[in-house]
């Protein structure tokens, strides 16, 4: 087993969330799958801390979490508020700003 | 005021130096005679309407007080050598630009003080007219004012010791014109002659710059002394110096109305009546004359160029006449005897050194008797109402003696009666013409002694068809004229003008006095071998303008005069041809003018699609592109998404592309 | 020696006092007004003063400053004064006041009012926008793309073009109908007046400062600073009621000289890199890159990109059309600048840097720009005679003669150049003086087509007259400023190149035909409508608006000399440094016995050669 | 990180124990397939839950690599906190909705699978070619003295002012939320008595608590309305006949759009509501929606309150009674629409 298969693995995972969030419409699942990017960084993370030895990998992590919490806050607060006003949580329905 | 201590030295074609003393005395305020009328339009333009009540006395004396400088002038002038009479007066550096160096400076000499005189005293008496004639004008001190500024412009012109001066002079007479002739500008025919005459003047004015700026690529110079030295010196080459000479003439012809540029003077009569007098009889249109006179050692070295003016003159003659013969209006007939006799005044100068004093000669008696015929016909027109028909006029002699006897005296001038002035100066025109030899002379002098039989005719059907024969007026009607002499401020210039007309032609010619007076400037003709001998010639000469008179006579004054002209479908091809100036305007319209503004309007045209519209067709073209492109902004986050994914994709795989590469 | 940074205080004092202006409150508009004026004049005086304080005998630039601004890229605040933008900066600095003073009740527009005669707005002429190029419109359904939708939108198609080519040039009246339905009433109250003088301030700092510049890059940034304040006043301070048009012309102005100063951009960083390729250090300076060699091909292509830029400010031939666009739509003091002083960093541009900094290039490219400036001349002369706009032939007429002023540039004859320059500050005062004169029309009579005027010289007599006296100038009369200058570009364009002196001569007499037909059209005949009986004519405002300009094309007629002994040197010195010298007469003159002229033999004059260490020659 | 840099990482990497592997082996293919189920699931809670349980494994992955502090954080903030923050709003949005999986942005499936395969090949394979057994240095001892003590000591040496950046930036967080969801009161404080009176004074309100989600219409009363398949309600308040099928149909296929046709049972397949693409996502919509009192539609009918439970939004336009109300067309995504897609 090699550490660098958690670097495969962080990719593909990335990789799906990215495809989530392209096809993904619910603005929730959006969210979500944005989540799973970010986690699949922070696996990316920790394991070049595993290689490199030190823990800054893992520090960093753990600010993408904090970030990524506070994120979340305000991302579904504003979907709240957008669902409040026009009753849909889908992104396509939010496409006013256009040209 | 500095002067130059500094003689400004030439050779002259026997190699002796020729000096332009340093002014000084006296003649260092030469500067004065061209101020004095400045001043008088400056404190007449900007003084406005305060200076309305005075304006006129305020022009007048200007101009007097000119007169008498130069008269000072010239009598300090006689009091000095024949060698040591003309005085250069270096006045301030105009235009110094490393080599060219333009100052401005005045020369004083034989040939411009006579001008000096001629300018400032015919100008004085036309102001002293213009005080009664134009008594009625709110605009009179407007008036005075531009005769001002035309005195000064044309004392600068004469009296300029460089090219570039008399260039400047030459054009501010232009717009003194412009601004005479437009004087009644309410009067859109007056607007547009001015105009005509202005752009005539102008493409005149091309060939003078361009002449120029030949004598400056060629001499690096455009001083007289520098110019004419080199010219002399023969340093100039033949070639340049007939396209200098050839782009003096074009310019020439341009001020004084020759072919082919004549046809702006006829239009010029719009203007008032002293004004036709004072510039477009009088002065401005010599200053072609004086161009080519001054212009004297340019022209001796180009014989070719020398032929041109000759037939320029001599068609100009003949062009002047026919059409005179035709004019009803009494002062286009007059303007166009002006154009002939300066056509004699051309073919006396293109005849060279012989013809210069010549044609000086004759201008200055013209002058004098052309200004008095114009101030008679302005007398007439005056008394008439402003109708200047000659078909309307008839019998006037009784109600205006004064005019008739002066604009008779006059008109015995121009038609060469003998003893007055015509006679001394036109039989000697004539006489050198044909003495030019051969089948050239010959022709000139025919074509001379031929105008002068046509004057007779054209002038006397003139002086019959307005103070003799039957009144074609009526003192009653609506239509009513009440034919009275004019005041004495007009009368008396007439009365002066017309003693001039008589004596002025006898004195110049007794003791060849002028010419002698002339000869250093204007070189002395070699006493040729005469064709004919001068009293055959005279005799001759009297035979045709009698022919001429009696032709008129006949016509005229022994069978009644119409007091409507035939309709131009029932005159010969000539007359026809002469009503319409011999079709110079329709030339020129159709030549100029109309696919001028063909031209104008396609260009208009092309700016608005060709080049702007490629501007605005490109900025359209944007627009449109952009409204295309604008519909890629769909407004759905994911097709961003996706587009940031493929951009990503790109760069990331390029970057592995250059890292592996 | 001078210590006085007379560069810097010029060039800071308007620019705090638009910042002051542009600060004041909206009903403040009077006090706006007086500090103004109060400042411009200031800034007249001291820029005389700083005239004073120069040495025309000295070589290189005076008043130097220099400072460090972004030095990583060696640029640097330097400003400098040679005699070519001494006396660019005097003028700027003259015609500010006259058109603050002229501007005074333009914008709150209700002063003027006495005599303004309610008239059907002005019929654009045939260059409006109106006529739309024939199908070249954007698709219709662009809409709300801003000022390029008026550009075409409006458009008849097809109809445009015949419509033009129909019409006969006497008048027509042009309407516009799209256009003219959405220009809302906007009433002249909603204007700012201290912003309108504010923007004039910031104008007159950066002119100041594009003169001042000797710094390549500082030149650029003033370049385009001047844009600024001139857009807001076409956009924003033009006609009232042709809100579309104005905003078109506007954007067209803006657009074009940004596309031109872009290609000036890549051209100054181009320098920029040559510099560090050759000196080893890159640096905008002006004095250090006149003196690097560039290598021919590389020439080429810089001086492109400054030409194109100088040539599109100017404007030369073919890249024109913004010009009566703008000229026609600007507030009047706005056309003053614009045309006086704005257009001159074109010109100067083409004088001060694309000749001595690549001086092959220049030659190379001499040909073709002397042949744009005959069509130029004759293009120009020949559409200002087409129009029937008055704001628009005087644009017209000004192409004509930043044809005569490219002429003289690229003639490369001492006379010439010298010529050019003066030309430049006369054009300045006659065009300017045109402007103002046809401004003060429009605003009694509300309309710029010249078919609503007509025998104005018997109710307007004063105006009538100014307006004769800016036209002569205009035309180049002898005793009037410009034909000074004019004569020297044609007199040592001559020397150089006979055909093409002799070709652009003629053109002399189109002058005389725009400027006297359009006074015919506009002053003389019969008084045809009734509105015109009643128009005032000037008031001692106006009177001392003109006075100053008048007074100065007169004297600088009869007496140029104090401006040319500015000049030549320069001049003289910056054909020098290109191995340019004037042609001498073939003619040995000096051979003559006692001539106190040496005229022709040494044309350049050893001394510029002297002061010009270490330049091309 | 360059790739150089990655590959001389790389390089390092040894084989690591045969316990490490046992446990990446199966967690990993679960945590992919919960990826790759979460993108494809309809339901927004089911997506949740896969999102959970991939949090799981990637926790232990964590925990594997040496972060245990990590890994507890993320089962504890992650698959704790963040996730029910997550189902709370699913909740509140609508727990009954899933998503429609028709795609309505032409070529967006597409191009998400080409560029979505090609960023994956992009990252893997330089990885995967990369992978040739080095040797990863390891934390132990940069663990030494305890995982969590070394990164609070590095958190509050090192990294103090991030940490302080991001502390605030948790705050603003807390009051951005705050302000996102605060909405002004109009007018002043209505108390219980005053809602209670509106309750029953004021026309079209509704008396009765509002059908709980996924009810369907076993009965119409005035306490337990008849709820449509589509959501929408079958009838006003307490109407009798409003059940389905005995209800007037027409008044719902008056209805523009294909909407009518999704909420009937007998219309299945039909493209979503929101598949009549952008131009029918008008402006106009939202607003109408939200008004407190719709003009009265025919029958006193039964206009949704400003802020309804879940099911009555949208699906109050299929009413009949509501017909006179602009069709609410792009209504919920979760709510209503879903419903006929789900079919």
């Amino acid at each position: 087993m090699n550490p660098a298969n958690y670097l495969i693995l962080s990719a593909l995972l990335f990789t799906i969330g990215t495809v989530g969030v392209l096809v993904r419409r619910n603005a929730i699942v959006v969210f979500m799958s944005i989540e799973l990017m970010l986690n699949a960084v922070n696996l990316t993370l920790v394991t070049f801390s595993r290689i490199n030895g030190t823990l800054d990998g893992q520090i960093m992590a753990f600010f993408v979490m904090v970030v990524a919490a506070a994120e979340v806050v305000i991302g579904l607060a504003i979907i709240l508020s957008i669902f409040r006003t026009r009753r849909s949580a889908s992104v396509d329905d939010v496409n006013l700003l256009k040209y | 005021m500095r002067v130059d201590p500094v003689l400004l030295a030439a050779t002259e074609p026997g190699g002796q130096p020729i000096h332009y003393a340093a002014a000084s005395g006296v003649f260092s305020l030469s500067w004065l005679v061209i101020v004095l009328p400045v001043a008088g339009a400056a404190v007449l333009l900007l003084g406005g309407r305060r200076t309305d009540r005075v304006g006129h006395i305020i022009g007048t004396l200007a101009a007097a007080a000119s007169f008498v400088l130069g008269l000072v002038l010239f009598a300090t002038l006689l009091g000095r050598d024949g060698d040591d009479r003309a005085l250069s007066q270096h006045l301030y550096s105009w235009i110094p630009v490393n080599g060219f160096g333009v100052d401005v400076g005045l020369l004083v000499d034989q040939l411009s003080i006579v001008f000096v005189l001629l300018i400032t005293g015919v100008g004085t008496l036309i102001h002293i007219y213009s005080i009664g004639y134009m008594a009625h004008d709110p605009n009179r001190r407007k008036f005075f004012a531009y005769m001002n500024l035309f005195l000064a412009s044309m004392l600068l012109l004469v009296l300029g010791n460089n090219f570039l001066s008399l260039y400047a002079g030459w054009e501010l007479v232009g717009l003194s014109s412009f601004l005479l002739i437009k004087f009644w500008e309410d009067r859109p025919a007056a607007a547009t002659a001015a105009n005509k005459a202005f752009y005539m003047n102008r493409v005149g004015d091309v060939g003078l710059a361009l002449a120029i700026m030949f004598m400056f690529a060629t001499v690096g110079s455009t001083s007289y002394a520098d110019v004419f030295g080199a010219a002399a010196a023969g340093v100039i080459g033949y070639g340049t110096l007939t396209a200098i000479a050839l782009l003096l003439l074009l310019g020439a012809c341009g001020k004084s109305g020759q072919f082919p540029l004549q046809a702006w003077l006829p239009d010029a009569m719009e203007g008032p009546t002293p004004i036709s007098a004072l510039i477009h009889a009088a002065t401005m249109v010599t200053a072609g004359v004086y161009l080519i006179v001054r212009a004297g050692p340019i022209f001796d070295g180009t014989q070719a160029a020398r032929t041109v003016v000759v037939i320029i003159g001599a068609a100009t003659i003949l062009i002047g006449c026919v059409i005179g013969c035709a004019y009803d209006d009494i002062k286009k007939v007059l303007a166009y005897s002006t154009v002939s006799q300066i056509g004699y005044m051309f073919l006396a100068v293109g005849l060279g050194p012989a013809g210069y004093a010549l044609g000086i000669m004759h201008l200055v008696a013209h002058g004098f008797f052309k200004a008095g015929l114009f101030l008679g016909a302005g007398s007439v027109i005056h008394g008439m109402d402003d109708d200047q028909d000659l078909r309307h006029y008839g019998g006037l002699w009784r109600y205006m003696p004064i005019t008739w006897v002066t604009f008779g005296l006059g008109y015995l001038a121009i038609i060469g009666f003998p003893g007055l002035s015509g006679f001394f100066t036109k039989d000697r025109i004539i006489e050198t013409a044909f003495d030019k030899g051969g089948t050239s002379g010959y022709l000139l002098g025919s074509i001379a002694l031929l105008g002068a039989g046509i004057t007779a005719f054209y002038m006397t059907r003139l002086f019959l068809m307005t103070f003799h024969g039957k009144p074609r007026w009526s003192s009653e009607g609506p239509a009513a004229k009440h034919p009275h002499e004019s005041p004495v401020s007009m009368t008396g210039p007439m009365v002066v003008l017309a003693v001039g007309s008589v004596f002025a032609g006898g004195l110049f010619v007794l003791g060849h006095s002028l010419q002698d007076w002339l000869e250093p400037v204007a070189g002395t003709g070699v006493e040729g071998v005469h064709t004919f001998s001068p009293v055959v010639l005279t005799l001759l000469t009297l035979v045709v303008t009698a022919g001429g008179f009696a032709g008129a006579y006949l016509r005229y004054q022994m069978r009644p005069v119409e007091s409507v002209a035939r309709p131009d479908t029932e005159v010969s091809l000539v007359t026809f041809a002469a009503r319409h100036d011999l079709f110079a305007n329709t030339f020129n319209e159709t030549v100029a003018m109309r696919p001028g503004q063909y031209l104008t309007r396609f260009l208009v045209w092309l700016d608005l699609v060709g080049i702007d519209g490629l501007v605005r067709g490109s900025a359209a073209a944007i627009g449109g592109l952009s409204g295309r492109m604008r519909r890629l902004q769909t407004g759905f986050v994911r097709s961003y998404a996706l587009s940031m994914l493929g951009g990503a994709v790109l760069v990331v795989g390029a970057l592995l592309l250059v890292r592996a590469g | 020696m001078n210590t006085v940074p007379w560069l810097t205080i010029l060039l800071i004092v308007p620019a705090a006092a638009a910042v002051v202006v542009a600060a004041l409150p909206r009903r403040h508009a009077t006090l706006a007004k007086q500090l103004t004026l109060a400042v411009t004049l200031a800034v007249l005086v001291l820029a005389v003063i700083a005239t004073f304080a120069y040495d025309p005998d000295k070589a290189g630039f005076q008043f130097s400053q220099s400072y460090d601004w972004i030095s990583t890229f060696g640029i640097s605040y330097s400003v400098g004064a040679d005699g070519i933008s001494l006396v660019l900066m005097l003028l700027a600095a003259l015609l500010v006041p006259v058109v603050v003073l002229s501007s005074w009740d333009e914008v709150d527009g209700d002063a003027a009012g006495g005599g303004r005669v309610p008239a059907p707005t002005a019929a654009p002429d045939l260059g409006t926008p109106g006529g739309s190029a024939g199908g070249t419109g954007p698709a219709g359904d662009v809409e709300g793309i801003g000022p390029v939708g008026g550009v075409g939108g409006v458009g008849g198609g097809a109809g445009g073009t015949t419509a033009v080519l129909a019409a006969p040039a006497p008048a027509r009246p042009v309407t516009f109908p799209p256009v003219e339905t959405r220009g809302e009433a906007e009433t002249p109250g909603r204007r700012s007046v201290p912003a309108f003088f504010a923007l004039l301030l910031a104008l007159e700092a950066g002119m100041i400062g594009v003169f001042a510049a000797t710094d390549v890059f500082l030149f650029y940034v003033f370049f385009e600073a001047m844009l600024i304040p001139m857009y807001f006043l076409i956009g924003s301070y033009g006609p009232v009621k042709e809100q579309a048009q104005r905003s078109y012309a506007a954007v067209k102005f803006l657009v074009y000289s940004l596309f031109g100063g872009l290609l000036m951009l890549a051209a100054v960083i181009g320098l920029y890199v040559v510099s560090a390729d050759n000196l080893g250090h890159g640096t905008f300076d002006f004095a250090t890159l006149r003196q690097m060699e560039i290598t021919p091909g590389v020439q080429k292509l810089l001086f492109l990109g400054f030409f194109v830029a100088f040539a599109i400010k100017a404007p030369l031939f073919p890249f024109h059309t913004w010009l009566p666009d703008a000229g026609a739509q600007s507030p009047t003091g706005g056309a003053v600048l614009l045309v006086g002083v704005l257009d001159k960093v074109g010109t100067f541009g083409l004088i001060r840097y694309c000749i001595p900094l690549f001086p092959d290039a220049a030659d190379y490219f001499a040909p073709m720009v002397l042949g744009l400036a005959v069509v130029g001349i004759f293009y120009g002369a020949l559409l200002a005679i087409g129009q029937r706009d008055m704001k628009r032939l005087v644009a017209y007429t000004s192409l004509a003669h930043f044809g005569f002023i490219a002429l003289g540039v690229f003639a490369f004859t001492s006379q010439a150049g010298t010529g050019a320059v003066l030309y430049m500050v006369n054009h300045g005062l006659s065009t300017g003086l045109l402007f103002l004169v046809v401004g003060f029309l429009v605003s009694r009579r509300g309309t710029r087509d010249v078919g609503a005027y007509g025998g104005l010289a018997k109710v307007t007599p004063v105006l009538a007259g100014v307006f004769l006296l800016a036209g002569l100038s205009s035309l180049a009369l002898p005793g009037t400023n410009s034909f000074v200058s004019e004569f020297l570009v044609l007199v040592g364009t001559f020397t150089a190149n006979k055909p093409l002196a002799i070709v652009a001569t003629c053109g002399i007499v189109l002058a005389a035909i725009y400027v006297l037909y359009l006074y015919q059209r506009t002053m003389t005949g019969p008084i045809v409508h009734p509105e015109n009986k009643i128009l005032h004519d000037l008031s001692l405002r106006e009177k001392f608006v003109v006075a100053p300009i008048v007074a100065l094309i007169v004297a600088l007629g009869v007496y140029p000399k104090p401006l040319l002994d500015i000049i030549t040197p320069t001049v003289t010195a910056t054909y020098a440094d290109i191995g340019k010298s004037d042609p001498a007469p073939p003619h040995p003159v000096a051979a003559y016995p006692g001539h106190t002229h040496p005229v022709g033999t040494h044309p350049v004059g050893t001394r510029s050669v002297a002061t010009q260490p270490g330049g091309h020659s | 990180m360059t790739h150089a840099t990655l590959l001389a990482a790389a390089g390092e990497i040894t084989s690591t124990s045969t316990g490490e592997a046992a446990v990446f082996w199966i967690l990993a293919p679960i945590a992919v397939l919960a990826a790759v189920g979460m993108v494809l699931v309809r339901s927004a809670v089911h997506c949740a839950l896969l999102l959970v349980a991939n949090l799981f494994c990637v926790a232990v992955f964590y925990m594997v690599q040496q972060a245990p502090f990590l890994g507890f954080v993320q089962i504890i903030v992650y698959a704790g906190a963040i996730m029910v923050l997550f189902l709370f709003v699913l909740m509140l949005v609508g727990v009954d909705s899933s998503d429609s999986l028709v795609e309505t942005i032409r070529g967006q499936r597409l191009g998400a699978a080409i560029f979505g395969l090609g960023f994956a090949g992009l990252l893997v394979f330089p990885i995967g070619s990369a992978i040739d057994g080095g040797s990863a240095k390891g934390l132990d001892k940069a663990n030494e003295g305890g995982n969590v003590q070394a990164i609070g000591r590095l958190l509050f040496s090192n990294y103090v002012f991030v940490f302080e950046a991001i502390s605030a930036l948790l705050v603003v967080a807390a009051i951005g939320t705050m302000v996102l969801g605060h909405r002004e009161r109009e007018g002043g404080r209505v108390g219980q008595r005053e809602l209670m009176r509106r309750r029953f004074t004021e026309p079209g309100r509704q008396v009765t608590p509002l059908p709980g989600p996924g009810v369907f219409a076993r009965h119409d009363s005035a306490d337990t309305l008849g709820l449509l398949p589509g959501g929408g309600r079958a009838s006003g308040i307490g109407g009798i006949p409003g059940i389905p099928g005995t209800t007037e149909e027409p008044s719902v296929t008056d209805l523009p759009g294909g909407r009518a046709a999704s909420d009937t049972p007998g219309a299945p397949g039909t493209p979503g509501r929101s598949d009549g693409g952008p131009g029918s996502a008008g402006p106009g919509g939202p607003p109408g929606s939200r008004g407190p009192d719709r003009p009265g539609g025919p029958g006193g009918s039964t206009p949704s309150a400003p802020v309804p439970p879940a099911p009555t939004d949208g699906a109050a336009a299929d009413s009949g009674a509501g017909g006179a109300e602009p069709v609410d067309v792009n209504g919920s995504a979760l709510a209503g629409a879903g419903k006929g897609d789900e079919r």
